[in-house]
């Protein structure tokens, strides 16, 4: 089983806003600070922007954890886009577990521009925390079942 | 009528008994119900928190744990002392989670903090207050300085009562009563508090000030809420005296006494009795 | 084909045997207090046999609400396709259809053979295997009499059982594949005669069946239909409809389906799903216009295309009163009731 | 078919040390929709800029994915680099693989197919892009500016001096503020008014200002360069055309014992009144709570002498409306409420005096004509007390931040007195001395050392009046081993804190900027965008921000006015199209948005509008919501809050959104 | 004839409303069913009583069902005019165009003709809460995250996608709803599990806030599928997060607060 987990690589996907969180993974880049390659950063103007829709793409389409990181709080580039976003997951994070959708593979983080050390320990504990639970393998079976006599010929 | 919690504490078993006995005598009168914790505890008032921080939430959480046990919403702690730890005690359980299941475990008891805690005055205010207006039968119609001390309005942040440096509702009490309330510097000055036997001298010079000046201003009485106020004051008051090289003869009541000589309870259901300094019939 | 009688107690171990042999079984089964089809894996998963009908019609057995027509991949600038093989569906028994269900057969395999041959549907169809069970009662809703049904009418079944009075239940054979089935328990049967007319047998099961007296004919709501294009019913009739797809998806003859695709980057896979003349975007052109533009035109559409054009096209009558489309509209629009009113226009 | 190019940047070897950019390259080559792909060692340079323009033109490339460094550092360069070459520059992606590639993982396959996975991510996204083109937003050549306090006046000289018109509103009778209230300005001790009164008259006399003194804003619509103002000129009762100011009324005016503001109190004036003598402009208003004729329906005394004829009582409030294309805020701020800290006794005790109070004083045109005297009976006082942070970094009871100006004033006033009353004696408590800023330190050094005035450093409990009228100032001293110390003074002087203005929520509200918890205005940032708000095109200046200084709340004034006149001084606005837009679509939809304005409170910048949508007749089809470009500064909050999907945003669309994520996960 | 059959009736004949929305009898003595009523005889058939539970209030968006000109009565139910009430504050109908009338208990007819008599009409007319949904949503939460992905999606696998749930929904009047949008596509367009829970995600999103508990989108799911638990489970959260005060302007997810609590943001 440890085996197995060590061997899996999870993927996740990063959606971030433009003007903290993307400035700080730049800046994680500037300062050479090395982290897990398992993390794709999807670059949005603001977590204002980023619909609820495409965090279920990410999971329909693969995804075994997702990190949303934009400014801290009364730090938004636009004022309020990160305190209208954190009402949306507030809302969003209840309904899906309710759902027993997997709420632990969602990540939210605020990581500023200037927290590039910040990002790095984001993106490594997120992974090694998805590492552990494993591949969303449950997600991915509904994702791909059509119907039911189906299942013979997968 | 819901019925208040009561936590009489040691000073109103011993040194402060008329305050226990004019608080018990108000009520009766009013009819309004108060019941006593049952197998109450110290406060652990001034010992406590200066040495074990554990105990000091450990001693009032008891408190308040039976209380809620017993099923009181409320409960009233006249001592200003006692008052202070409770509901200190109270606001730092509900605001610190951990800290709220460390103690319950210490002591053993559930404490959800749903209990509210009033000083003496807030109590007045809440039930006595708003029959007073028909109640006073003998209005008393003399000059008093309002003396709150230092515990019955601080910290502010955690009592939420009244005006820290400029407290009014003892002032509104005495106005009610037929009394004038004095403008005086010396509300929320420090009476010297437990220092009343290590070091009755300082007790003395603190004291005197602030007798000296509700003196100056022409107040006939002092009006407290606390009993280690009222025995600083009136106890203390040899050693108030020479501080000030002067015979002072101003009398110190009880909030609850004033109310009670207004509605015309005996002195002696009072404990006015119980003084050193006399108490004029007026 | 054979006749054969059953006790009513060997109908489970009958069904058992069925399961025991590999098929996927879809029998009514009562879940807080609904029966609709559900797959089952025992007998007793089976529900009570007290209800009339079931919320979905058997049609799911062999068009069901969503399947894949092919999947595809792509590597490079080549292009694989994967079409699901026939042998692939598994072997399907519809466990205590009743006979509207097995009539709704007749007029879906007409529209999925008309013009092209559906072979995904022809496939599942030839994989399943009817075994209804004839009414014993019937409800408010119910009018199969009135369009060439009945509640012990055999036409679309492979078996149809009658539970009669006298604790045997007829078990009348109609197709080979019924015949497969009943040959999977062979020591439960004895054979029974021929049902003709005359016969006792013949009285029993019509005494079993329940009365449901036609309230108009077929040839009469045509008639009307044929100058009611332009009739203010369709309005009167429809004020109420929310334009749901409930009816459709229930109906054991609507066929409309809707082509999709899933597409992930390199690999994907097109869609077959049920789709239905009551939505607005079922008609609505690119160009913003909508030839049914109100739910007055897809009400009219609905009746028209199953009592006018399928019997035109087709000769079917697209549908088979079962009334499984007035039980589940949101808003109780009675088929059985605005049929009767155009009847009687 | 789309046909999109992609460069890989080695970055020299900041890519290539890492990331295998050759197979990215070729990888890319297969991807769908790719026409074109190569790497190259130094994209940026001028040959890899070429190489991208040689590109788009010989294989005809409708999208553009260049992966290299961070866009948010050669973004421009590739966009303009398209551009030249005739392609939309907005279909030009950048896919980031340095900063978030080979800088952070070792050089390895998984670091490959990461770049691999984000250039199949953009292609994916560049496919769905939109040619965009830059907005241009018309702008109106003039400037409100709202408040006439030093600040104010400022912005409006710096900004008509350029050559703009500007329109200022003052909501007193007379423009000048708090700074026409000083004695002396710290650390100059220059006469405030002599250096104020000047610019007063500058502003009068401006061609290019416009000014409505005793008028307030009363809305503002619009949006930057287009703003809509509408002011109220409240009715003076004076025909100001008529007036000549000879000032006959205000002494013939029975009604002389009302408080004046000007003097905070200290001294009287009229019912017809000029604030102080040397306002502008220089004409009265009549005070109508406090006026005979308009409580009691008598008097008209003023009428009766004016020579002019200049009183009209029936005047009524008149609105005016003006288009500017900017907007400077300059409202200032106020003193706490001394009924903060009630044991100071203000107001109980007529010694007891604000530090404003006390400007008047030592003002040589205040009540005592610059001289110290007591409120309550005149006399010179010996012993002074003053009090520094009242309310000030207090949170329990007045404020938790520090006014700024108290240090300074409060030591300006201590010399002051020591400089007027030579035998007297004056006495600072003090929490910290912030004497920061310009010959500030050296100032309060000379207070201390020169005038001789005893600071000591520790708070006040309480200021009492003894039984026979003596202030007794109670407090401690923290330096002496926190000792008690009780001073006896003759007079009180309390720094009260700066506090916003009372009107300041309810003006940020007409004007759509932020305020912060203690209803100051916001700035857009704190530090690099100080005297902008949040809103483009209204920008903030002086102590309505936070308490400032003279010299700060000049500085942020013709700050605020360069950042006008640099706005003023384009025909047009030119942004970036990455706005939020509501789709159109075939009738009889002709929009998905149903209208139910619920994003209207989502959007942070109120870029949402109504639209009508009308056929040919004019009769109205549908309302729905429209983005106003000028506004909309794109941060989508609006676009993932829209129920139907109605409105999208610009360069970061739904379309793009949803391809970029699918194809990150597309290999498998 | 009821005397405020009558009153409609009379109503209808003097042109007061050019059209009446209400209930009447429906195919079984158990159930009523929606009645639009376009003359005075009509109005006979109109009943009111605790069988009548369609929110009407989905046909007040419905423009092609109802007369251009005149006004339009509604009798109503105290959960039509919950959902009548929101309809106004999401601008979606006109002041004025609805009479919303409610039946009392002796059959007094009472008019409510504005915004501030529906709100006042529904505070003094409280909706108990049904305990039956009350305790299944406790019995969800006490599940496991495992069990409670097994419910839903054993639960959601059955939906057909008929939207009866959409359609029954007065505030579901979106003239291109999300599941219609396909670029991007949103939402799976057929109807198995995923595409299932994803539109039920979708649909109890667009309901924060909004949703006025009336249950239209249970009553009208022909399987009966209990998804009216998701909207009442988000109402309950967004009470327990931000209160039970729904902002004057806007909804609850288009405002914020900037003491917003949660505990899951590092």
């Amino acid at each position: 089983m440890d085996e197995n987990k060590a061997a899996f690589e999870p993927r996740i996907i990063a959606f971030v806003c433009n003007w903290c969180t993307y400035a700080g993974a730049d800046l994680t880049g500037t300062s050479r600070i090395k982290y897990a390659t398992n993390v794709e950063i999807v670059r949005f103007p603001c977590t204002g922007r980023i619909d609820f829709m495409l965090l279920l793409k990410a999971f329909a389409a693969g995804a075994d954890g997702i990190i949303v990181s934009g400014c801290h709080p009364n730090d938004c580039h636009y004022t309020s886009g990160n305190f209208h976003a954190r009402r949306r997951w507030i809302v969003f994070r209840g309904l899906l577990d309710f759902l027993g959708i997997d709420v632990r593979r969602i990540h939210y983080y605020w990581v500023s521009a200037a927290e590039g050390a910040k990002w790095a320990e984001v993106v490594n504990q997120t992974v090694a925390e998805i590492r552990e639970l494993g591949p969303y393998t449950e997600y991915k079976k509904v994702a791909n079942y059509i119907e039911e006599t189906e299942a013979a010929h997968e | 009528m819901k019925e208040t919690g009561f936590y009489p504490g040691c000073s109103l078993q011993a040194t402060s008994r008329e305050y226990n006995e004019s608080v018990r005598a108000l009520a009766r009168h009013l009819s309004l119900p108060l019941r006593e914790i049952e197998d109450w505890n110290c406060c652990g008032a001034t010992a406590a928190h200066s040495m074990n921080h554990e105990l000091a939430l450990a001693l009032p959480a008891r408190v308040l744990a039976l209380a809620e046990a017993q099923g009181m919403e409320e409960i009233v702690v006249p001592c200003a002392a006692c008052y202070g730890r409770l509901a200190t005690t109270h606001h730092t359980l509900v605001t610190d989670e951990t800290l709220r299941q460390k103690t319950c475990d210490t002591i053993g008891m559930e404490y959800s903090g749903k209990l509210k805690i009033l000083n003496a005055v807030q109590w007045i205010e809440q039930y006595v207050e708003p029959l007073l207006a028909n109640a006073v039968t003998h209005p008393i119609n003399r000059k008093m300085a309002c003396y709150y001390g230092c515990l019955l309005v601080r910290p502010h942040k955690v009592l939420q009562f009244d005006r820290v440096e400029d407290p009014q509702s003892m002032d509104r009490l005495c106005a009610l009563c037929g009394s004038e309330p004095v403008d005086w510097a010396f509300k929320t000055e420090c009476c010297g508090a437990g220092l009343s036997i290590s070091r009755t001298q300082s007790v003395g010079r603190l004291s005197g000030a602030i007798l000296s000046d509700a003196a100056e201003r022409g107040a006939e009485a002092i009006i407290v809420a606390c009993p280690m106020c009222h025995s600083n004051l009136d106890m203390r008051r040899p050693a108030a005296n020479r501080s000030l090289g002067q015979k002072l003869d101003i009398p110190v009541l009880f909030i609850t006494q004033l109310i009670g000589l207004a509605l015309g309870i005996p002195r002696k259901e009072l404990g006015l009795d119980r003084h050193f300094v006399p108490v004029p019939q007026w | 084909m054979k006749n054969y009688q059953i006790k009513h107690s060997d109908l489970d171990g009958w069904l058992e045997k069925i399961i025991a042999a590999g098929r996927r079984v879809i029998a009514p089964v009562t879940e807080e207090g609904h029966t609709d089809f559900r797959p089952i894996h025992s007998p007793a998963e089976v529900a009570a046999d007290d209800q009339v009908q079931t919320i979905q019609s058997a049609k799911q057995a062999a068009f069901p609400k969503a399947e894949t027509l092919f999947s595809y991949r792509k590597e490079g600038t080549a292009v694989s396709l994967d079409q699901p093989a026939p042998e692939s569906y598994l072997q399907t028994v519809v466990w205590r259809a009743r006979p509207c269900d097995a009539a709704g057969f007749t007029p879906l395999s007409a529209i999925f053979n008309w013009d092209y041959k559906d072979n995904l549907y022809n496939a599942r169809l030839a994989r399943t295997t009817l075994v209804a069970f004839s009414c014993q009662q019937a409800d408010a809703y119910c009018f199969c009499t009135s369009v060439g049904g009945g509640p012990g009418e055999k036409k679309g079944c492979d078996i149809l059982v009658t539970k009669l009075p006298s604790g045997k239940a007829l078990v009348e054979v109609c197709t080979e594949k019924g015949e497969a089935l009943a040959a999977l328990a062979p020591g439960l049967f004895s054979e029974a005669n021929a049902v003709a007319d005359d016969s006792p047998l013949f009285a029993e099961k019509q005494s079993a069946l329940a009365q449901l007296p036609a309230r108009f004919s077929k040839e009469d709501i045509r008639r009307h239909l044929a100058e009611a294009f332009d009739s203010p019913v369709w309005r009167e009739q429809s004020e109420r409809c929310l334009g749901c797809g409930a009816c459709a998806f229930v109906c054991p003859t609507c066929a409309c389906f809707d082509i999709q695709e899933d597409p992930h980057g390199s690999h994907g896979r097109r869609i077959r799903c049920w789709d239905s003349c009551a939505f607005a975007l079922f008609t609505q052109h690119t160009s913003g216009h909508n030839p049914r533009p109100s739910q007055a035109t897809r009400w009219r559409q609905r009746i028209l295309h199953k009592f006018s054009y399928m019997p035109e096209r087709l000769d079917a009558t697209g549908c088979t009163g079962c009334g499984r489309c007035s039980r589940a509209c949101p808003v109780d629009m009675n088929l059985l009731e605005h049929l009767t009113s155009i009847a009687q226009k | 078919m789309s046909k999109i190019g992609v460069f890989i940047c080695h970055c020299g070897e900041n890519i290539s040390a890492t990331v295998d950019c050759a197979r990215v390259a070729q990888a890319a080559a297969e991807m769908e929709g790719v026409a074109y792909a190569t790497d190259y060692k130094y994209m940026c340079s001028e040959p890899g800029q070429q190489l991208i323009r040689q590109a788009i033109r010989e294989h005809n490339l409708d999208g553009v994915v260049v992966g290299s460094c961070s866009p948010r550092m050669h973004e421009p360069t590739f966009r303009r680099a398209c551009a030249e070459a005739g392609l939309n520059p907005y279909l030009c992606e950048i896919a980031n693989l340095r900063e978030h590639c080979s800088w952070v993982h070792e050089k390895g396959e998984a670091t490959t197919q990461k770049a691999i996975d984000i250039v199949q991510g953009l292609v994916e996204k560049v496919r769905r892009n939109q040619p965009l083109t830059p907005i241009r937003v018309p702008v109106t050549k003039k400037a409100l500016v709202i408040g006439g306090g030093i600040a104010g006046i400022q912005a409006a000289l710096d900004i008509a001096n350029c050559g703009h018109r500007v329109i200022l509103v003052e909501k007193e009778p007379s423009i000048g503020g708090h700074m026409a209230q000083l004695s002396e300005t710290f650390p100059t001790l220059d006469c405030s008014q002599c250096i104020l009164t000047p610019r007063m008259v500058e502003v009068a006399q401006h061609p290019n200002i416009t000014l409505y003194t005793y008028a307030e804003v009363e809305s503002v619509e619009g949006f930057i360069g287009n703003f809509k103002a509408t002011i109220r000129l409240k009715a003076k009762s004076v025909d100001e055309k008529k007036c000549t100011g000879c000032g006959l009324c205000t002494t013939k005016c029975p009604n002389k014992k009302i408080p004046g503001e000007f003097n905070e109190g200290l001294g009287t004036r009229t019912a017809i009144y000029v604030p102080f003598p040397q306002a502008v402009p220089n004409k009265p208003v009549i005070d109508k709570e406090h006026c005979n004729y308009y409580q009691k329906g008598k008097c008209r005394v003023c009428e009766k002498f004016c020579p002019t004829g200049a009183i009209t009582f029936d005047q009524p409030d008149q609105f005016i409306t003006e288009e500017v294309g900017a907007i400077v805020v300059t409202t200032g701020f106020r003193v706490l409420p001394t009924s903060f800290f009630p044991e100071y006794g203000y107001g109980r005790y007529k010694d007891v005096i604000t530090g404003i109070q006390f400007e008047r004083l030592a003002s040589a045109s205040g009540p005592t004509m610059g001289e110290i005297r007591r409120p309550s009976d005149g006399t010179v006082p010996k012993k002074v007390v003053f009090i520094a942070c009242c309310g000030s970094r207090d949170p329990a009871k007045g404020i938790p931040y520090c006014s700024k100006i108290c240090c300074m004033y409060t030591a300006k006033h201590a010399m002051l007195y020591q400089h007027k009353v030579h035998d007297g004696e004056s006495t600072v408590f003090y929490m910290d001395i912030r004497a920061g800023g310009k010959n500030y330190e050296e100032f309060v050094r000379r207070a201390i050392e020169e005038d001789k005035v005893n600071y000591v450093r520790g708070r006040v409990a309480r200021v009492y009046e003894r039984a026979d009228g003596k202030l007794v100032v109670r407090g401690v001293d923290t330096l002496l081993g926190a000792q008690q110390v009780e001073i006896e003074a003759d007079m009180v002087v309390l720094a009260t804190a700066g506090v916003a203005n009372p009107g300041a929520e309810e003006l940020a509200q007409k004007l759509h900027i932020s305020y912060d918890p203690y209803h100051f205005f916001a700035e857009a940032h704190p530090k690099l965008r100080p005297v902008e708000t949040n809103t483009a095109g209204i920008y903030l200046a002086g102590a309505c921000q936070a308490p400032k200084d003279i010299p700060e709340t000049v500085a942020t004034a013709s700050g605020a006015a360069a950042k006008v006149v640099s706005l003023l001084s384009q025909d047009d606005l030119v942004r970036e199209p990455l706005v939020a837009v509501v789709n159109r679509c075939a009738p009889p939809v002709y929009s998905t948005c149903v209208g139910c304005f619920l994003c209207q409170t989502a959007c942070p910048y109120q870029a949402i509008e109504r639209e009508e949508i009308k056929d040919r007749q004019g009769r109205v089809i549908k309302t729905v919501a429209k983005v106003n470009p000028g506004l909309c500064q794109g941060c989508g909050t609006c676009v993932s809050f829209c129920r139907s999907k109605a409105i999208d945003i610009q360069g970061y669309s739904n379309e793009q959104m949803y391809a970029e994520v699918n194809a990150l996960l597309n290999h498998e | 004839m009821n005397n405020w059959n009558k009153q409609i009736a009379d109503m209808l004949a003097d042109g007061t409303v050019a059209l009446v929305i209400g209930y009447e009898e429906g195919s079984t003595p158990q159930k009523t069913r929606p009645l639009f009523c376009h003359d005075a005889v009509a109005a006979e058939r109109l009943v009111m009583d605790g069988r009548c539970t369609h929110n009407l209030a989905v046909y007040l968006t419905k423009k092609e069902l109802l007369p251009a000109e005149g006004r339009i009565g509604v009798v109503a139910t105290v959960n039509v005019l919950k959902s009548a009430l929101q309809l106004m504050q999401e601008n979606q109908i006109p002041e004025g165009r609805f009479l919303l009338m409610a039946v009392g208990p002796e059959g007094k007819l009472t008019e409510l003709p504005d915004a501030e008599s529906l709100r006042q009409y529904i505070a003094a007319h409280p909706l108990p809460d049904n305990p039956e949904v009350a305790a299944l949503i406790e019995k969800i939460d006490a599940m496991s995250r495992e069990e409670r992905w097994a419910y839903w999606q054993e639960c959601l696998s059955k939906c057909v996608k008929c939207y009866a749930c959409r359609a029954a929904c007065p505030l579901c009047y979106c003239t291109r709803c999300i599941v219609e949008d396909n670029r991007p596509q949103w939402i799976l367009p057929w109807a198995s599990t995923l595409p299932n829970i994803e539109w039920q995600i979708n649909r109890v999103m667009h309901m924060a806030g909004r949703c006025t508990g009336c249950g239209a989108c249970y009553a009208a799911c022909p399987l009966h599928l209990p998804i009216h638990l998701l909207t009442k489970k988000l109402t309950q959260e967004i009470n327990r997060e931000f209160g039970t005060e729904r902002p004057a302007k806007g909804n609850v997810l288009s405002t914020f607060s900037p003491d917003d609590k949660e505990n899951f943001i590092h």
